[in-house]
Parts: structure tokens; C-alpha cells; sequence
């Protein structure tokens, strides 16, 4: 697919420079040029959380860093983790005191980076604590094990929904912690995004097949078969996904379809409706639904299914209000 | 045999980079098939960097210095599980040597085993977990074997058995890094970073056959 | 491209059931399927807002609709108007005393249509008036026979500001109006969208050209010629629209980078950081950006450049409060 | 000649719904070529919901209402510049005869007549301006001068005349609908509701050779 780009290895310097200068009341970039920092810290000061990880995602992972939301973005190039540099720097443009929170999906390649960075802000005496946000079911059997994908949003609003109140930071980590235990996702992609360095697709596909399971980097899913209808897609990822999480009738979710960045917001409805359905028929009620384009990988075709099974503390941290430039509620 | 002096690990750097830009749509390729696709893209922006710098070095840059510098351009630059795993390689091989103008043949042995020694210590992967390791260990085994009056020879040995065990992913289960998710269906596929290991270890050797 | 659907010709009613399931706090369907309105209407009456065309541009016009934005949306085919029942329907459900505004881009098929709806609304009584929107200037030589694009939406919120100060329809439509007068687009096509019902793309396009001047339905731009880096594409943009609007050095604009959704949002920001950087050598000081997809022409690879000449009341009007499911600020 | 009752009719526009369905793509491609690309497909959406109202209609609806019944679903579904153009032609045409359970040929030039009227009442077209009415009038006036006494033979010179009003919309620059802001570009291509009527209109030929 085609792209309008310049060089492709400018891409992502090109984009926080675009970013930072449509969204200047809101953020900048810090020393680090990987680091999209509001352009003023709240005046209360709270746990500062920091939010990151490949670039390519967008509006993930600096769309929601604003008034209430993420303090700081660390930006890696296409696809891959930021560097520990970048993510030391973030630590030292949102720390505002009371110590930071990493929130990130859990790829090995992140992990190996933040860890660095945490260690590098340990040494200058600040504390960063880090929630790990495993939220593809279909990626591993054990939940702690799994990476994360749109679910990165989910536990990031239930973070800074604490955070806002004041809280320290062991309780704002519990709140994260909260939110991505009772969060299950499941995609499929019809499509491989378009990498900017080669203008080519990650893998090629058929022009009848869709990939089940497949993350938000292109890595491949578990499965390939057949494109179906979207209600025989939405049913087997609920099929996986509900009995995986249990979900019982009675219970109450939040639904987020995430559009990975091709498909149109028509298809994303169409997929909405008949989880809707289907949960309705369940007997799960709906507290609130979430559909668009949140952690895309770029011109993917596909989609996934987020459930977030809710109590009412979860409830009240997901309506909380956020002002950042693809967050606003 | 005459020991290896700061202009000959440049010229091996500088030779990485090209190496890196050759091969960079392969080692994306096969990182396409079982990870996310950006190895090569990655190790390729990295080495860009890598050039920068050393366009740039200051002379007084010892041996241990110009792997720092390397290591941490790499780590600066690459992101993703192959930018720690490489900077720490080269950062902690140069940190074997420091203040060092020249290294011998067993002090290069010694870097590279620390070397090697880092990326486990940071990835915790086994020999067989399918990474850049079934190139690394077996190779090195190799190289501390060899017999150190022929460096040439010895270094060819090494990174013909880093081939060999790059070859050796081929059939494996995926354990560690981002195919580990893909379980059996990583079966069949070359490990990236086996791959880019031993084409950018080859540099020692073709550097010194110069 | 590939697309999620069920059978293509339910695609449109079906998208219209899950985007008032999933946002039905907001909105819900007329007794007329094909219009979306407001749960509740403002306390305070005030002219409705009524928004329309085709469907396969979402989230235009139903995400339009809500707290201070549209009252109703006229939902018509795939790129096609709405049909004149429809029109008229709308006008029934939106109408609080003080007649409607009917706000769509400059289609014969919906001037066809709509006035259509118009005409029977006067046999009720019912005061609506018209706006047409024309930004598009690659479209037609006068500004009045121009068509309508993503210029839509800066006349929607222009019309919206004024309307929620109670102001009459005179005054609303005249707000329309002088936003219309003042806004300026072009786009680029990369790419068809694909049509639901076919399932294949409006027309082939070359895997190295674009389409120069293309509408968000998919006529045929003005010229097709070989794809360029993003900035000398923003350049041509640029040199055709500036002249056009004669804007000078000194004067205050609003820009906004459409995504014609298959264009990934790192694209559109780069393309964004063109125009900033070019608008700020020229002297002219840009007071509002706005970047993302917000006409759509459904999977098309595309964007289009948005331009508004600002005087103050303008500027106010754009920035008024506004909360509609993909409006709010 | 025997006059034409309300079988008739029903009969026709079930033939126009297969008409449609069968050309869908066509008018669809030719529409992409010039226009929006969904002629075919609204023409289609529109006629299947014609025939859904033709199967549940009451038995004492005359020609007059079985018109307007067509014509207002064309109105309800079509959309686009296409559903009230054909939506009022069909609506005039059938008030042409209003209480009427048969109708003559000199009606049926007269509901023709009315139908066009309207849409050039309704859309402001000229001859010339690459639009159905290229098709409509020429194809009209041998209509209206062909012998009454064999519809059948004016009613396929009609439609020829139809077909060839068509084909001479290809070099045509269009004036009205989506392909006049081509300008010079939809020379060459033909228009496609040129094309949708004289096949629709063909129905009435067939119907009768049946
Ligand atoms: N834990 C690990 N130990 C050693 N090597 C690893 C480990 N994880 C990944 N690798 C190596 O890194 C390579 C992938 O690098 P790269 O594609 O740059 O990173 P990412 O997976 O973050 O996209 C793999 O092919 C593998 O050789
Ligand atoms: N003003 C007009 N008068 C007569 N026919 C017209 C007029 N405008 C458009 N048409 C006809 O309508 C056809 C296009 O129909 P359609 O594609 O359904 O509508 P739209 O252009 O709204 O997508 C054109 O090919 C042309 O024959
Ligand atoms: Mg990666
Ligand atoms: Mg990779
Ligand atoms: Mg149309
Ligand atoms: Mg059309």
C-alpha cells in the first residue's frame, strides 16, 4: 500500500516535529526528541506517568499524553521499543516528585529498554515503578505472559484516573495493575501495514485470508484462514475471548473496537454492533464503548475486540475526565 | 601476527555499517516472517549513526573507547530487543580492554566472550532458544579452541560456526524475543539476529583479509 | 482493499444500528433509519442543525452529532445524498421553533434531494434554509460552484458556535455562510476506497501515481501524475490554494490535514509539519490545527489540506465548546 | 393492438430490478470513470426494494399507483442526483393516468413525455449536457413520430434511438451531474445514466415481445 512520506528514515523525527507543532498548547518535545512532554506539568504535583513504546501506533502512544492524562511519551523508531536513553529522559521530564510509572506492552524489546532506563533514574534517586500491559489473549496462555495491544489504553485511563486524586505511586501501580488484569483483547488483520524505511508490507497475505490473532507490529497471528463476514469474525473472537476472561451473565464491561488503522469506521460499527449484540444476548451490560482508531499499526487493515470486565471503582476511573488530543471525555 | 590497533576496529565498524546496508531488506525480511519485520530497518538506522560518529571521532579515542562509543550509539539508536543485546555487546568488549592502543588476538577472544557474556546476562536466552545466541556460543567455543598462531584462520573457523548454528535455528522452536509467540509456526524460519550476528562478525575476518 | 462486512448492501444500516449502540447516550435513529439525532435536544431551543450526505465518510456527518454540534445527520448511501423522505425527516426530528439549517457539501444529488426535503418541510410550516458548502478548489473555477469536502466541518462548528448562543436562523446561516466564504481545500488520492457492496475499489489507480485534486467520493481529480515525497506534494497543494485564497503575510489561519482514512496518522503529520513550516516562512500565523480523519472517503489512501482565513469572530466560533462523539473541545 | 394494463407494468419494472441487478457493475464501472462509481449500485438497491413493494402490493392499486409506488421507493432508496430524477420520472409518468386500468399507446408516449419533463424540470439539463436526457429526448422525439398503429416496432425505435443518444454522450464534456468538474477529462467516456436508461427503457420492449 502507499504511504505519503518523505525520507523514510525521517519519518519518525518528521512526525514528533508535525506533532509537536499542531498540538504546541499541549505538548512539546523535551531535550530528548523522543520525548513528548506536556508543555506544563499539572500544578498539583502527582505521579508522573509515562507511557511508550514503538512509534507507528499512532494516536498511541503520544495522542494521549495531555491535561490528565500521560505526563510523558518515549517514542522508539517504527515498531521497535524506545531506547533506555529516551526512556531515562522521560523519568526526568514527568517526574514531578512523587515518582513515575512506566506503562507499556509487554515485548521482550521493551522491557530490556525501560528496565534500563528505571535503573538510570533509580541511580539519580527517582523512583519509576512499571506495569507491564498484557492484554492479547491470543498471544500467550498464561495473562502475565501476553503482550499488549489497544488494551495500552484502557490501563493507562485507569492510572491517570488515580494519579489525578493525588495519589502515591504504589496505589496509582495498583489501579494499572487493576485495569490490565480484567482487560482482554483479540484482533485479526487482513492486511500488513506499510513500513516507511522500504515501503513494503511486513508479509504478504491473500487477498481472501486474514490473519487471527495478530498483533499491532505485524508479527504474525497464530492462525491464517479465510476472510469471513465480520459477524463470523466478531464470534470467534468472542468465542476465545469470553470464555478466557469467564465473562458471566450479570457482569458488567466497557467494549473498545480498535481499528487498526485501515479499516474504515464503517466496518469498525459493523463489528460493534454485533458484539453489542451478542453481549446484550449474554446478559452483559454495556457500561461503555470505545470505537476507533486507538493503537493502530499504521495502514493495517484489521481490527480487535477489547472487553474490560468493570466494578464500579474500574467504572469510575474509565469516565474520569482526560484532555489529551485523542483522549477528551 | 601482529596485534589489532584502533584503525583496524574502525575500519571493521565502518565495514558493519555497509554490511548492515546490504543486508538490511534480508534481515528484515526474515524478521517479517516470524517477528515484526524491522531488524534489518533497525540495525540499519543504528550503523547510519554508528558512521556519524565515527566521522567524528576524536583521535585520542582509545580501543575501549571506540566501542563505547559504538555500543552506545547502537543502544541510542536501534531500540527494540537487538539495540541493548548489540550495545552491550560492543560496550562491554571494549570495557575488557581499557587503555588499551592495541589488543592481541586472546585479548579479542576475551572482548568477545564478555561480549557475548552480556547478551545473556540481558536477554537470559538459552543456547537453542532460537536468537542471535545459537550463532554466538557455538562460535565462540570454536574461537577459544583455535589455535592462536593463525588469528586469520581462527576467526574464519568462528564465524563459519555462527553460520552453521544460524543454519541450526532454522528448525527450532522459537523460546525468547517476539517469536516465541508464534510457537510451531516458527518452525522452518532462520533467527534475524543469528543471521545479522554472524554477517557483521564476518567483518573481523574479511577486515583482516583486506 | 480488504473490508470487515457483512452483505455489502446491509453495510450502511447496519453501521447506523452499532454507532447508536455503542453511542446511544448521545444519539439514537428517527423513526426515519436513516437519521441520526440527539437523544434529547438542547433545554434551550435553539435552530437545528441538520448535516448530511452520503455515508463511507465517517465520522463525518453522524459523528457530528451531539452536546452544542449537529442535532441531526441525514445518512444517505455509499457517496450517495440522502433521499428527500429522509431530508425531510430530519427536519421533524430536529426542529425546536426555530427552523433548521440544513448544512451538506455542493452535490447536485443532494441539492437535488435535499431540497426536495426543504420543500416539504415549508408545506409543514418549517422554516429551513441552506447552506452548501463549497471548499474544494480544485473542484470549479468560482468559489460558489465549488463542492464541499472536509470544509464541512469547519462550517458545522462555525454554524453550531452560533446557533448554541440562541441566535435565529438568519443570523446561524450567516455564520455558515461567512465560514464557507473562508475555507479552502485540495486533497490527493493515492488510492480507491472500495465500495461495500462490490467489494472492489471506484477506479485503478497506478502503484506509483496519485490522483491530483480528488474528491472524497471518488470522481476523478484534475490530474494524475507520479507520487511525490509528502513535502513536494504539500507544496503543490500549497501554491495552488494560497494564491487561490490570496492569503498574505500577517493574517491568521486555522489548518486542518485531513486523512482520508487509509492514510496513516504519522503520514498526515508529516504532511501537517509541511504546512506549518511553509504557512510560518510566509508570515502567516496559524491559531488553530487540526489533524486526523475527519472526512473520510472510507479505506482511501489520501488527504486533503483544510485552510480557514480567521478574523476574530471566526476564531471564537472555532474554538467554542463542542461535545459530539468525534467533536469535542 | 391491445392496450397495456397494470400486469403489464408489474411485469416491466420486475424486469427493470433483473435489468438492474445484471448491469449493476457496468453502470457502476462506467460510473467510476466519470463519476462517483455507485450508479449501478443505488439503481440496484433501489429496484430491489421495488420489487420487495411490487410482491406485497394491494390488488387494487391501478397503473397511476403502481407508477408512483415505484417512483416514490426509486425516491426512498436511490438517493443521489440518480433517485429523484428516476423517482419523479416514474411518479409523473404514472400521474399521466390517473384512474386509468388500461392505457393506450398515445398514454404511454404521454407518461414518457411527463417523465422526462420532469426530469429535466427537476435537474436543468439541456441536450448536450452528457446526461440520461441525451438519451431521453432524441429517443423520445422518433417515439412520438413513430406509427401508433405497431407500439411494438416504436417502442424499439424509441429504444434504439435511446442507445444511440448514449453512445453519442462519449465524446461528449459534461455539463451537468459529478463529470462536469472534469471538465475535458470525461471526453471519452460514456454517461452512465445515458446507459441505465436506455436498458431500463428496453424493458418495455422486451416485456411486450415476451
Ligand atoms: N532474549 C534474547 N536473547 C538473545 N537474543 C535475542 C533475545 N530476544 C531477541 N533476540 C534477538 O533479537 C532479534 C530480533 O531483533 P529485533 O527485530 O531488532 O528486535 P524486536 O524483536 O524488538 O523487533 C531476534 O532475531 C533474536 O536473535
Ligand atoms: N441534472 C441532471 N439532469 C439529468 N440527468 C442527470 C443530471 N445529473 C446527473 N444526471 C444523471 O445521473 C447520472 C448519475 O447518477 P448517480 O451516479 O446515481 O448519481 P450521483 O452523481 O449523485 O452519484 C448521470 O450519469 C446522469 O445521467
Ligand atoms: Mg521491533
Ligand atoms: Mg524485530
Ligand atoms: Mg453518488
Ligand atoms: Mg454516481
Amino acid at each position: 500500500m502507499k504511504r505519503l512520506l518523505n525520507d523514510g528514515y525521517d519519518a519518525v523525527e518528521e512526525m514528533l516535529d508535525g506533532y509537536v507543532k499542531a498540538h504546541g498548547d499541549v505538548v512539546k518535545l523535551a531535550e530528548n526528541e523522543r520525548v513528548v512532554v506536556r508543555t506544563e506539568l499539572s500544578t498539583e504535583p502527582k505521579v508522573g506517568i509515562i507511557f511508550g513504546g514503538g512509534s507507528g501506533h499512532e494516536p498511541l502512544f503520544l495522542g494521549y499524553v495531555g491535561e490528565g492524562v500521560a505526563d510523558a511519551a518515549v517514542i522508539g523508531n517504527v515498531n521497535t521499543s524506545p531506547d533506555p536513553m529516551a526512556c531515562y529522559d522521560a523519568v526526568t521530564a514527568a517526574d514531578q516528585g512523587k515518582g513515575c510509572l512506566f506503562l507499556y506492552g509487554n515485548y521482550q524489546g521493551d522491557v530490556l529498554n525501560f528496565d534500563m532506563g528505571a535503573e538510570m533514574a533509580a541511580d539519580d534517586g527517582i523512583r519509576v515503578e512499571t506495569v507491564l500491559i498484557t492484554d492479547d489473549v491470543y498471544s500467550a496462555k498464561d495473562k502475565a505472559d501476553r503482550r499488549g495491544v489497544a488494551g495500552d489504553v484502557i490501563v493507562l485511563m485507569a492510572a491517570c484516573a488515580v494519579a489525578n486524586t493525588g495519589a502515591d505511586l504504589d496505589a496509582v501501580k495498583a489501579a494499572a495493575e487493576k485495569a490490565n488484569d480484567n482487560t482482554y483483547s483479540m484482533g485479526v488483520a487482513l492486511s500488513s501495514s506499510t513500513l516507511p524505511v522500504t515501503g513494503e508490507p511486513i508479509f504478504e497475505i491473500g487477498p481472501d485470508d486474514m490473519e487471527v490473532g495478530m498483533g499491532i507490529h505485524g508479527e504474525p497471528g497464530i492462525e491464517r484462514k479465510k476472510l469471513e463476514p465480520a459477524d463470523a469474525v466478531m464470534d470467534e473472537i468472542l468465542d476465545i475471548v469470553l470464555p478466557d476472561m469467564d465473562l458471566k451473565s450479570g457482569e458488567e464491561v466497557a467494549v473498545m473496537i480498535n481499528g487498526l488503522g485501515g479499516l474504515p469506521l464503517m466496518d469498525q460499527y459493523i463489528c460493534y454492533r454485533r458484539v453489542h449484540d451478542v453481549l446484550t444476548d449474554k446478559g452483559v451490560t454495556i457500561a461503555k464503548s470505545m470505537v476507533g482508531n486507538y493503537a493502530t499499526s499504521m495502514d493495517m487493515i484489521g481490527m480487535g475486540v477489547t472487553l474490560v470486565r468493570l466494578d464500579d471503582e474500574l467504572k469510575g476511573w474509565l469516565n474520569a475526565p482526560f484532555n489529551a488530543p485523542y483522549l477528551v471525555q | 601476527m601482529a596485534d589489532f590497533d584502533r584503525d583496524y576496529f574502525i575500519a571493521v565498524f565502518r565495514r558493519m555499517a555497509e554490511t548492515a546496508e546490504t543486508n538490511r531488506d534480508e534481515w528484515t525480511r526474515l524478521d517479517g516472517d516470524i517477528g515484526d519485520g524491522d531488524h534489518g530497518i533497525n540495525m540499519s538506522i543504528g550503523f547510519r549513526e554508528v558512521v556519524k560518529q565515527l566521522d567524528a571521532i576524536p583521535d585520542d579515542t582509545d580501543i575501549a573507547g571506540t566501542f563505547k562509543l559504538v555500543g552506545m550509539t547502537l543502544l541510542r539508536k536501534v531500540g527494540g530487543a537487538s539495540g541493548p543485546l548489540y550495545g552491550s555487546f560492543f560496550m562491554k568488549a571494549g570495557a575488557e580492554v581499557a587503555d588499551q592502543t592495541e589488543v592481541s588476538f586472546d585479548d579479542l577472544r576475551r572482548m568477545l566472550r564478555a561480549g557475548v557474556d552480556s547478551i545473556q546476562a540481558r536477554g537470559k536466552a538459552q543456547l537453542g532458544d532460537k536468537t542471535m545466541l545459537d550463532s554466538y556460543l557455538p562460535g565462540l567455543d570454536v574461537l577459544e579452541a583455535a589455535d592462536a598462531a593463525d588469528p586469520g584462520a581462527a576467526l574464519t573457523e568462528f564465524v563459519a560456526r555462527m553460520k552453521q548454528g544460524s543454519d541450526d535455528t532454522i528448525p527450532l522452536v522459537a523460546k525468547k524475543g517476539r517469536a516465541m509467540r508464534l510457537g510451531e509456526r516458527s518452525v522452518g524460519h532462520r533467527d534475524p539476529g543469528s543471521q545479522s550476528s554472524w554477517q557483521l562478525m564476518n567483518c573481523f575476518v574479511e577486515e583482516l583479509a583486506r
